[in-house]
Order: C-alpha cells, then structure tokens, then sequence
C-alpha cells in the first residue's frame, strides 16, 4: 500500500504512548487506523513543507503550527488546541533535595555543583517553557550558568535519573512515568505560557477520513487515554 | 529470545526495512563509490579538491543538516526530486527509497574513503603488465584492480551498511518516520526513547540492531579472507 | 620487418637519446646496468611516453610525437617480459597465462597453450597462485603469458636473468625457433654477450642513454672495443654454416663453412639446415705448423689478416680462414715467440667441446 | 563575508570547541586506533569476531544510543567514569573531555577501518627485510610499517576529524550542550534547526563548519600526496 | 665457524629435507630453479620456522625444534640479501644502507659505509628513492645494506643474478675479501657454476628439496654427474697455487702448483699469495707429444688416471700432474685416434687467456 492512499498523522514524539492508544481507540469510528509518524515537532513542519503526504499534524507547541498556518499549509478552521501539560522539576529519585517553588527560591543553591537540566531553551518546547518560567520567578539569571541543555526533554528527564544532573525541569507527562526520579514541585501555571498541542488538518489533505480523525480525538473516550497519560485535555468533550 | 523476538508487526516492519534500505543503499552506492574513487585516486584535474570535500559532506555536517539539505532538494517540491518525478517517476520523498538514498549519501564517504585507499595501494605496474597483454583500460580496470581491491570495496560495503544501519538523523529528517514505509530499525528506536517506559522496546530493537549488523560483518570478514587467501601478496 | 626508433626523452637527471634501426628477426638491447635498456623497451611498448621522437615496428608507427600520435598499448599488440615477473598475484597461473588470449582474435592466435605449458616445465605449477612460485618459476610463467597473447612484436627485459642455466638452455631454442620461424620481431634485452651473440640477428649497444654502436651481430661481435672489458673473451667470430653430416659413431656434427670443416657436438638439425656458429675468440689457438698428436679436432689454415692489442695480456688476432675471418686471442707473449706477423700462414686451433650450446 | 563571520561570543566559543574537540578526539583516538586495527589486521585469536563487533558498534547504533551508553558507564555515575574520576580525577560528564569523548568512539570504527585496510596492504616481505638487519618488531613497526601505513593513518584521522566536526547526537545526548563547555557547533547548528526562523543561523554556522573541515581535507590531501610521492611504488 | 642445518619442512606439495654442515668460510647452496634454495636460506636467516630439525651457526644454535628453540631474526645478527631486493620504498638509499647500523653495537660495526659506497658504485643513487633504480642498481644497494648491518653471517640469494657482468667482476672481489679476510661465515644461493667455483669454499648441492651432495668445492667440481648436464663444461680441477712471480713485460703472472707452472693474466695479487685457480676440462686439451709452434703457453706433463664417457660426444679424462688432478675434456674420436688409455703419458695443453676470472 501507499503511503498516500493511507490517513497519516504527523505527531511530535512525546506523544507516541497516548496517541498510539486513541488510535487503536478511534479505528473503528474512523473507518481505519492511522498511520502516525512521530518526530520533532520541527522535523515534521518542514516535511509539511517540503511536500510531506501528511494529512494531520499534531505539534508540541503553538510555534511550528503557527509556522505552517503563516505558509497557509494547514486547512483553516481545522486548527484545535488539543492538550495540555504542565511543567515539573525533578531530582533523582535518592535525592534528598526539597523545595517550594515559590518567587525567588534558591534554585541555584538547590543545584549546587550540579547542573540544572532542561530541553534546549531556544529549540526545545520544554526548554522554551521551563526559561519562561524561571525568568518569572526571578531565578534564570541565577542559575543560567548550571544549565545543561538537552536535544529533548526525554533527554534532559535522562540526565536526571542517572543522576548526571541534581536537577531537571521536564513535563510532568514524562516524570510521572520515570521511576528514576521524584517530582519536586510543580511551576505554577501562570509562571509560563500555556503549555498547548495544537493539532490541524493540512491544506494537501485529500484523506476523507481525516476529519472523523480530528473528531474522534477530540471525543471523551480519547479524552480519558490522554489524561491517563498525564495531559490535560483542553477541547470540552462533547 | 522470545521476550528479544516479540515484536509488533510494525517493529517487524521496521527490521525488514532497515535490512532492505541498507541493502539497497549499499548496492547502489557502490559503482557511484568506486567511480568518485577512482577519481580521486588517480585524477588530476581542476576541482578534485572540490569533489573531496563535496564527498565528505554527510560526514562533517551534522545529520540532521543534511537531511534538511536533501528535503530542500530530493523533497517534492525540491527541483532535483521534481525533475526526478517528473521525468523518470522516480520519487524519494517519504518512501523507503528515500531512506535508502539519506543512508547511501551518509554512508558515502566512509565507503569513497575504504575504496580510495585501496585503489592507491595497487601496483600500477601489474596493471601495465595486463595492458602490454591487450586488455584495454576496462578491461584492465574488471580484471586486475578490482579484483586487486576487492578488500577495499568490502570495507567500504560493510562501512555503507553498517552506517545504513544506525543511521537515523538525515532519514528520520528527510523521510520522517512512517510506519511500513520509512520507519527504520533507528527511526523506531528513537521513538521508544521520546516515551516513558520505551526503554525496554528500544533495548529489544538495539540488540536486534546489533544481531543484524554482527552478522553482515562476520560475514564480510569471512569474505574478506578468502579474498585475501587467494590473494596473498606476491 | 623493421623496427625504427628515435626518440629522446629524460628521467631525473638520466637522458635516453637514441636512434636505431633494425630490420633484424631479434634485436638485442645491449648495455651494461642503468645504460637505459629497460627505459627504451618500456617507450616501444607503450608503457612511458617519449617526450620526443618516433617509433615504428612492423610497417606499424607506434609514437610520432610529431604527428601527435601514440598508440596505447593494449592496442600495439606487443608482448613483453618484464625484468620482474608482474604476474597477475590474484590469478592461478593457468590464468595468468590465459589472460592474453582473450583479447587475441583467434584467428590471430599462433601461440599453442600445451605447448608453450610443455616447453616452459610449468605444467604442474597451472593450479598453483604467483606467490608460492619461486624466482625462476614466475620468470618463466611470465614468459609463457606473453607468448600466449600471441604478439605481433615481442619484447623481453632480461627474461632468462633470473632462470638456472639448464632452464635457459630449455628456453632459448624455444626463442629461437619464434626467431626463425614466425615473423615475429623480437626485442631482446641483454647484458650477456653470450645471449646476444646466440639469439640476435641485430645488436643495438647502449651506453648512458646513447646509442654506443649498432648493426648486424657479427659485425659488433667482432669489435671487442665495444663490448665491455670483463666480456670481451666472449667475443668471436660468428661463421655462416651449414650441417654437412652427422657422425651418430661420435656424437659429432660436422659443419661446412667458408673456413672449412667444423666438427661441433651432435646437433638435432636436419642436413643442409643452415647454422650459424659463433668462434669464442678465447677458444681460439694458434699453431704455426701443423699440430700432431692434439686433441683438438678443428684445424683451419689461414693468414693473419689483423692484429690489434687486447685486453691486458692479450691481443687480438684475425686469421683469413679462406675468406672468412676467424678472431684468435692470445697472448703477446706467443704472439712473439712465435713471430705472428701480418700475412704469415697460420693454423687457427679449435676444440669441439668449446662449441657447447650454453650460454 | 561580514554576515558569515558576525558571530555571537557563544557561537565564536562553540567553533574555537569544535576544533578543540575534533582535533583531541583525533589524536587521542590514534594509538588506540592504530593498536586495534593492527591487531584486527594481524591477529588470529578467539573474540576477533567480538572486538570487530565492539570496534562497529557506534557505526551500527543510533547516536543517541551509543550516547546513552556513554553516559551510563562513563558518566558520573558509570562504573567506567566513578572509577576514573576517583583514581584519577579524569571526568567527563558535562565536560568538554566528555564531548572528545564521544566524538572520539563515533569516529573510531572509520579511523579503525582505515588504519587496518592499509596495514593489511603492507607487504610482509619488506617487514621481514627490516627484521633480518636486527631491527626488533617494535622497530620494524616505527621505521617500515608507520611509514608504510601513512596515507591510511591520514585517511583515518581525517575522517575521525570530519566525523567530529559532524557528530551531534552522542554528544549532546552524553554531555548535553553546555555553551563554552560542550556545545560544538552540531549542537549550535541543531539549535537553531528547532527554532523557525532559525534557518539563516544555521546555514552561517553550516558554512563556518564545512570551511574548517575542507581546510583539514586540504590539508590532509596534500600531505597525503607529499608522503605518496616520497614513497611511490617500489 | 660451522654451519649444521638438519631440516626437515613442507610447502604445499614440496618438501625440504636438508642435513648437511659446512666448516667453510664461504657454503654455496647450488641447484636448479625451484631446488628448494631460496627456502633453505629463508630457515637459516629465520624467515621461515622449520616444521623440525636443527640449525647452528658459528657455535650458535638457532634453530632446534626438539628444545623449542627458535631465535628471532633480528636477534640473529645475520645480514641477508634477497632475490628481489626488497628496498624500503619510502626511504632514500643512503636511509636504506644505514637502517641495520642503527642495530649494531658500535663495537660490532665492521663495515665502513664510504668503503661499500665505493665498491657498489652507488655514490651517486645515494638521494635517490627506490621506485627510480634500475634492477641492478636496486641489488647493488641490497648488498650494500646487508653489508653494513655488520652480520655475523652472512645469506646471499643469488645476489649477482640481475647484475651485469661488469658489475658483477666488481662485486666478487669484494665478496672474495669478506670470505678471506673477516671471519663472517657466507651462505651463498647461486645456479652458476662459475660463481660457485670461484667463491666457494663448500658446496652444497640441491635437487627437489633434498641434498644430493655436499663437501668442498674442489671435490665437488670433479664430479661432473653431480652437476647439471648444461654446465658440465664448466666443471674441472680446482687447484691451489701461489704466485710466483708477475712478468709486466707481457702482463702475466706466473703460479706455482705441484702441477707445475701456469700462466695466467697479470692479478694484483703480492708474489707468495695463496691462489685457487679453476682449469675448466672445456678448456684443456691434450697432446700425445710435447706441443710445438702452438700459442698455448701452459703444458703441463702428467699421467691419464681416469677416464669417464661425458655428455654427448665428449670423455671427461683426469691426468694426474704430479699429484693434482687436471680434468680435460675432448671428444672420443680425439681419445680413439690418440690412442689415449689409462697410464698413458700425454700433456695438459692450456691456454692463458682462459684463465679470465670472468664469471
Ligand atoms: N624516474 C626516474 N628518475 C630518475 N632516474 C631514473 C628514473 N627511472 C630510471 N632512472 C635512471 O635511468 C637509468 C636507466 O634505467 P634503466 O632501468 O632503463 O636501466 P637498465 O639498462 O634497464 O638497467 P638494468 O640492467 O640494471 O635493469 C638508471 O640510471 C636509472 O637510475
Ligand atoms: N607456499 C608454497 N606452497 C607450495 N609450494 C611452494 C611454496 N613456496 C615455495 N614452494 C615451492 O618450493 C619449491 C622451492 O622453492 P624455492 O623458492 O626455495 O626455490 P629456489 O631453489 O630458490 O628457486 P629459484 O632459483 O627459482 O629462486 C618450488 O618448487 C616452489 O614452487
Ligand atoms: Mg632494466
Ligand atoms: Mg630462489
């Protein structure tokens, strides 16, 4: 078979264990299981660009799914804001590290010697969000020197549980399925923009089936796979 | 073994497909190898220096540049994957064949640089020798050198292939990473490590990985020793 | 059948400038070590490229600088024997020598696989890889590789300098049947006088890239001045001949010559076949009057025609045995003691023994 | 040229580290390098299989992989890396060492290959020659075989220098990507391949990149040639 | 200085299986192509581990498969020069013929590097790489390279065999000295006879791999079945002479033997030196009656002791002059029209001139 005569899904990687789940869920009411290709969000906006046959995008931040509506490659009114997720610092699990995430904590002394790891703040959703958030509480300065920035953020979440790093700030998707660490606190939701996946339906896709797609992961029973993972879902389920 | 062979249908099609692109760039990389090879070896001319380091690219860059680069230029919309399309129907973008080419371009300086060496090391003389004797420089070329750097062209082979199979960063960047279609064994492994609890199925596809990879090399090694037995030096 | 060359050409701090003719069947480069036979064997068989000049074999021009032209040489159709073997390391040997025949039309192919295998004693090497042979062995594998491509010109670089003298001696009939008997020119690198004067019809003498004297081998043989100090005793007279008969009681060929009759060792030729018969100089006695009671069973009456200084003790004397010069070196001592002078009457004295056929 | 070379102090360091790092992981891999491939070349024992194996592995895996594995022996925590940074203070986990590192294991297979296809072309004959004039096979190995094997040394630690300058993926996954410490110019490049818009900075970085590495191509091939033409074939 | 080898080795379908030992300064190994020389030697210089046996050399054990005893080549001070000069291609001359002196205690070194400069004639290749000489001139620096690793002992695989005979007569000498005048034991590869007659001190004698003679060279010389049938010629008495005195009137020099005087060409050789001189039975005749009027200036009286049918027509006849054993050979018709039987009291006729020390 084609690549072309299937429905196929680009989704950024962290995704992989709940998306795999809805789509096992969404077959029957879609009329077929989807073909889902998990990369970086980034990779995936420029196969968009560059031709790729995708015929739905599910992007770990507003970002790159802005960049493809800005080329008008993605079908307008088909955008959603499909999920959210929260932000968490987290220590290896011996850690004997406590802290309240508060304004001006000591996040520096926290760290000590160590480092501080985190997605690549510039390139890394995770990164970008985790900055953000330590910028509000007035600590970035302080701890900018300690950072050890990772490819992405299942790599930072790495650096924490071999205890290569004191520190890490990863999705809480992420921790809460590590045993190799404990989540020290949660940043507070308005310490960072929202953290959002928008999904869209491309302008090249012909799929038929692609709205029933877009419709099924919006419904309830997708609802409860995503949460069971650790999103927040934020469609309201009809 | 049963927890190692245990795999999703998708995770099978990964191990083919991985066995096939390699395969397939390795092949098909090879007369282009050993052309630039021979170039390079022997030629005189103005831009060898040029075609070097053009050879050398996918080793200096990193991978995902070069996937970039091949999406800008193979992709559909690229002018070298359009014209392709267009006028021989043959397309890259997003399909196996796509894989197979990022794998050849990575792996083309290891297998250039394999073959290059071997060919400077054959005795000119014993190619003249074949000359006197009638056999034009083809013939000479079929004859005596390749048979005489048959050890350099299975390095280069097993570079190729060996690198096919770990390559991930240009194919994952070029092809995405397509179930069935451009899902390689890498591809796979890398989306086990982006989940939580993947650990166990990127282990199990590594070991699979090496399995493959081991094999091809014993085996190249076995040929390389007969090739050399028959060969010694003289 | 000629083979013409004029070249000029430089290596390093070495000039090649030379120029020859030959119409001869064999022409023999002749010099000592780094005189330039390997460098001007290499230009006719295409294999360095002369920076000027012309070569011509067979009718065929192979290089005119002038004209631009220089034919590759896969195309000359050349066979060549190189000084070090160069087999094929990665052939057996019955491949190696295969590998000419395949780009031989076959209606071109003179050359007999059996035979050549037969003559050269490589038969039971046919399986076996170049790197187990020894010295001798590739040698003269490489021999029959050339002989086999069937060549139009065949060129050999001191191909019997590695072999032992019983295989040289198995070799050079084999040479100089392809000599007499095909219309092959054959270009024969050599620094042994006696090789050269067995096998070559023609002589070009090298010294330091030059052309130190150049012509039928008869005519240099009896110039010692050209030949070099330690060989000069191997120069000689060299008799046209023909087999008068064969004396099967004593194993004894008897030749008629200009000169006279020359008995030599049995011969396997037929009566009547023309010879030719080389009188090693140093071989050469001279009696004054008759000798009686002598081993030695050639006794040609002549006149003194030359007498030139030789080397060291020696001189160099020519006796006109009935029209053809025989070249006799003794010592001046004899010479005086036996008051040899211009025109006097002389016996030349010649052992049949000295008439082996080694080389 | 202005708009190539206008570059943020960050990306200045990551180029000066580059180099650094390609250029240790080139030297520090050569005695390894050498030792290995001519054991592989040479040596007939049991397990030659296995080290051949070992020695590919960082071509056949996914760079995160082998990054992966570096961190969980070589890291802070590693069996391999608690022992040196104990005895002997050696760390490398987020260190620019670590980036050497790791550059060094995913160039060695190419180095190894190279180094080995030359030494494999050495005539024994010639070593045999050298040992009869009393030199002692450590001698032997100095005075003929070095020499003998310079063009593939050259080959293999440019190719070792190349595959530096280009490894992304085992870096950053081993050390991460520290500015002024570990973050190459891979790691500078991929960072701005995530941002959109990024594009113009990674080209320039792209190009500083490629204009390093042909200069040690260059390089390379001239001494290669320099050392061919002072040896030519006997 | 003795050499013992006692061997016993399989190659592939051939097989060695060598016993002998040789007390001389100078062994040659002699025998046809592929008689097995080039893998004796290879044992000797530890190229090649021998499947068993035994060899010693000056006193040393070197081999002794029964102890496990094997000494590595470098440890075994021993010079050799190859068959294929096996020059370091990336090194210059001069680097090559230096490389074993880096080795040699510089109490140890004996060989001066200017002196073998000289003598090979390669002052000027010294800047040259090996790629660019010629056949000869490699094996010229071979030798010269062997020969200043100050070897205790010393293998030579048939050094001489791409060389010229110019080059060759220029080289002997010096081999000659070293065999004379150092007390470095030569092992020798050689298919000539004529090299191994005039170097050697003892002969061993090869076919198929196995001994088939062996013992001093003279002893060796007179049986011309052991000798191959092409070079039987070569074959004769090995005599040993002093100088007498030099006649520089007429460049000769005058030996003394208990066979009488003989006259050779003028040798730089101080009056009262021992001599060995070879009288090749080609080049002997023999006379019934005191020869007269004859330019052969050496006749030596003596009494026929054996007489031996030879190859083809010839007889191989040993007078006995005064004790030494002169060999001649003449045809049979010679011997039945002289009526030659033992006992018979003849002469050796010998001419000067054939005592060239050609090779
Ligand atoms: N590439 C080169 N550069 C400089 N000199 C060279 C080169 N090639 C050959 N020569 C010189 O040219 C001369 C002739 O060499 P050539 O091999 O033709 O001699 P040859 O007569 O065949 O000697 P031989 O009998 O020893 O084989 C030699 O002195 C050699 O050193
Ligand atoms: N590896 C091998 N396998 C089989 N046979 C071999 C091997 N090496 C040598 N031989 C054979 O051993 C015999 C002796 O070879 P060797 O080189 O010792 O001869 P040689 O007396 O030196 O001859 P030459 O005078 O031609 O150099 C030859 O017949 C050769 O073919
Ligand atoms: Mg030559
Ligand atoms: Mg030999």
């Amino acid at each position: 078979a084609h690549a072309d005569d299937r429905l196929i899904v680009f989704a950024a990687a962290s995704m992989k264990n709940a998306l795999d789940a809805v789509n096992t869920a969404c077959a029957a009411d879609v009329g077929e299981a989807a073909t889902i290709s998990y990369a970086a969000s980034s990779a995936l906006a420029k196969q968009i660009e560059g031709g790729a046959p995708a015929d739905v995008f599910i992007s770990a931040d507003l970002d790159w799914m802005n960049y493809l509506s800005d080329k008008k490659l993605t079908k307008p009114g088909s955008e959603v804001k499909l999920l959210g997720n929260q932000i968490v610092l987290v220590a290896p699990k011996d850690s004997t590290v406590e802290a309240r995430i508060e304004k001006g904590f000591d996040l520096a002394g926290l760290i000590g010697d160590g480092r501080l790891a985190m997605g690549d703040f510039k390139a890394v959703p995770a990164g970008k969000y985790g900055k953000a958030a330590l910028e509000s509480l007035g600590v970035w300065s302080s701890v900018q020197g300690k950072l050890a920035q990772a490819e992405n953020v299942r790599a930072a979440l790495k650096l924490v549980s071999t205890s290569e790093a004191a520190l890490g700030i990863v999705y809480a998707t992420d921790a809460h399925a590590e045993p190799g660490v404990k989540v020290i606190g949660t940043f507070p939701q308005d310490s960072h923009p929202p953290i959002v996946y928008p999904v869209a339906q491309m302008t090249d896709s012909k799929d038929k089936d692609a709205p029933a797609f877009l419709k099924c992961l919006q419904s309830a029973k997708a609802g409860e796979l995503f949460k069971a993972q650790g999103f927040t879902v934020l469609t309201p389920s009809n | 073994m049963n927890w190692l062979l245990d795999l999703t249908p998708d995770e099978w099609n990964a191990v083919r497909l991985s066995i096939k692109v390699a395969t397939v760039a390795m092949v098909a990389s090879l007369p282009p190898g050993i052309l630039i090879a021979l170039v390079l070896a022997r030629g005189q001319f103005w831009g060898k220096a040029l075609l070097n380091g053009l050879v050398h690219l996918p080793l200096i860059l990193p991978p995902v540049v070069i996937g970039y680069l091949l999406l800008l230029s193979f992709g559909r919309r690229g002018p070298v994957g359009a014209f392709l399309a267009e006028r021989f129907g043959i397309v890259f973008s997003f399909r196996w064949t796509g894989a197979a080419l990022a794998c050849a371009v990575m792996g083309f300086p290891l297998m250039v640089r394999a073959i290059r060496l071997s060919i400077e090391a054959v005795d000119r003389r014993i190619e003249a020798a074949a000359g006197t004797l009638g056999a034009n420089p083809l013939w000479v070329f079929g004859t005596i050198t390749l048979p005489l750097i048959l050890p350099g062209l299975i390095t280069g082979a097993i570079l190729s292939f060996a690198k096919a199979m770990g390559e991930f960063g240009a194919t994952i960047t070029f092809v995405s990473n397509i179930p069935n279609e451009t899902q390689t064994l890498p591809s796979a492994i890398y989306t086990f490590t982006q989940v939580p609890g993947g650990d166990a199925g990127a282990l199990r596809l590594t070991l699979i990985s090496i399995a493959i990879s081991m094999a091809a090399l014993v085996a190249s090694e076995v040929l390389a020793r007969r090739v050399g037995r028959r060969m010694d030096i003289e | 059948m000629t083979v013409v060359v004029d070249i000029r050409h430089r290596l390093g701090d070495f000039e090649v400038d030379a120029c020859f003719e030959s119409a001869g069947r064999l022409t023999a480069l002749f010099g000592p070590s780094g005189s330039g036979k390997t460098t001007l064997i290499n230009m006719i068989a295409g294999l360095i490229r002369p920076d000027k000049g012309r070569i011509e074999a067979d009718g065929r021009v192979l290089v005119d600088t002038d004209a631009g032209l220089f034919v590759p040489k896969h195309k000359r159709r050349i066979g060549m024997v190189f000084q070090d073997a160069r087999l094929f390391p990665h052939m057996s040997v019955a491949s190696n020598l295969r590998y000419g025949r395949w780009f031989t039309p076959s209606a071109e192919r003179y050359a007999d696989i059996d035979a050549v295998v037969d003559l050269l004693g490589i038969g039971p090497l046919l399986d076996r890889r170049p790197a187990s042979l020894s010295g001798g062995e590739k040698q003269r594998v490489a021999i029959g590789r050339a002989l086999l491509a069937s060549p139009k010109l065949l060129l050999m670089d001191e191909p019997l300098a590695s072999l032992d003298d019983a295989r040289k001696a198995e070799i050079l009939p084999y040479i100089e049947r392809l000599r007499d008997e095909t219309k092959i020119p054959i270009v024969y690198v050599s620094h042994s006088i006696s090789e050269v004067a067995r096998l070559a019809s023609d002589v070009v003498v090298l010294a330091q890239g030059k052309v130190a004297a150049c012509g039928p081998t008869g005519a240099i043989m009896q110039r010692p001045d050209l030949l070099p100090a330690e060989e000069r005793g191997e120069g000689g007279a060299v008799l046209d001949a023909a087999v008068l008969r064969h004396d099967d009681v004593f194993g004894m060929t008897v030749l008629g010559s200009v000169a006279g009759e020359i008995r030599v060792p049995l011969l396997a030729v037929p009566v009547g076949a023309p010879m030719r018969i080389r009188i090693r100089a140093r071989d050469v006695m001279i009696a004054t009057e008759q000798p009686r009671g002598l081993s030695a069973l050639n006794i040609l009456p002549g006149t003194i025609l030359t007498i030139a200084p030789g080397e060291g003790p020696a001189v160099e004397i020519g006796i006109d045995c009935n029209g053809a010069t025989v070249l006799a070196r003794i010592t001046e001592q004899s010479r005086q003691t036996l008051k040899l002078r211009l025109g006097r009457e002389v016996y030349a004295v010649v052992k049949t023994v000295s008439f082996d056929r080694r080389i």
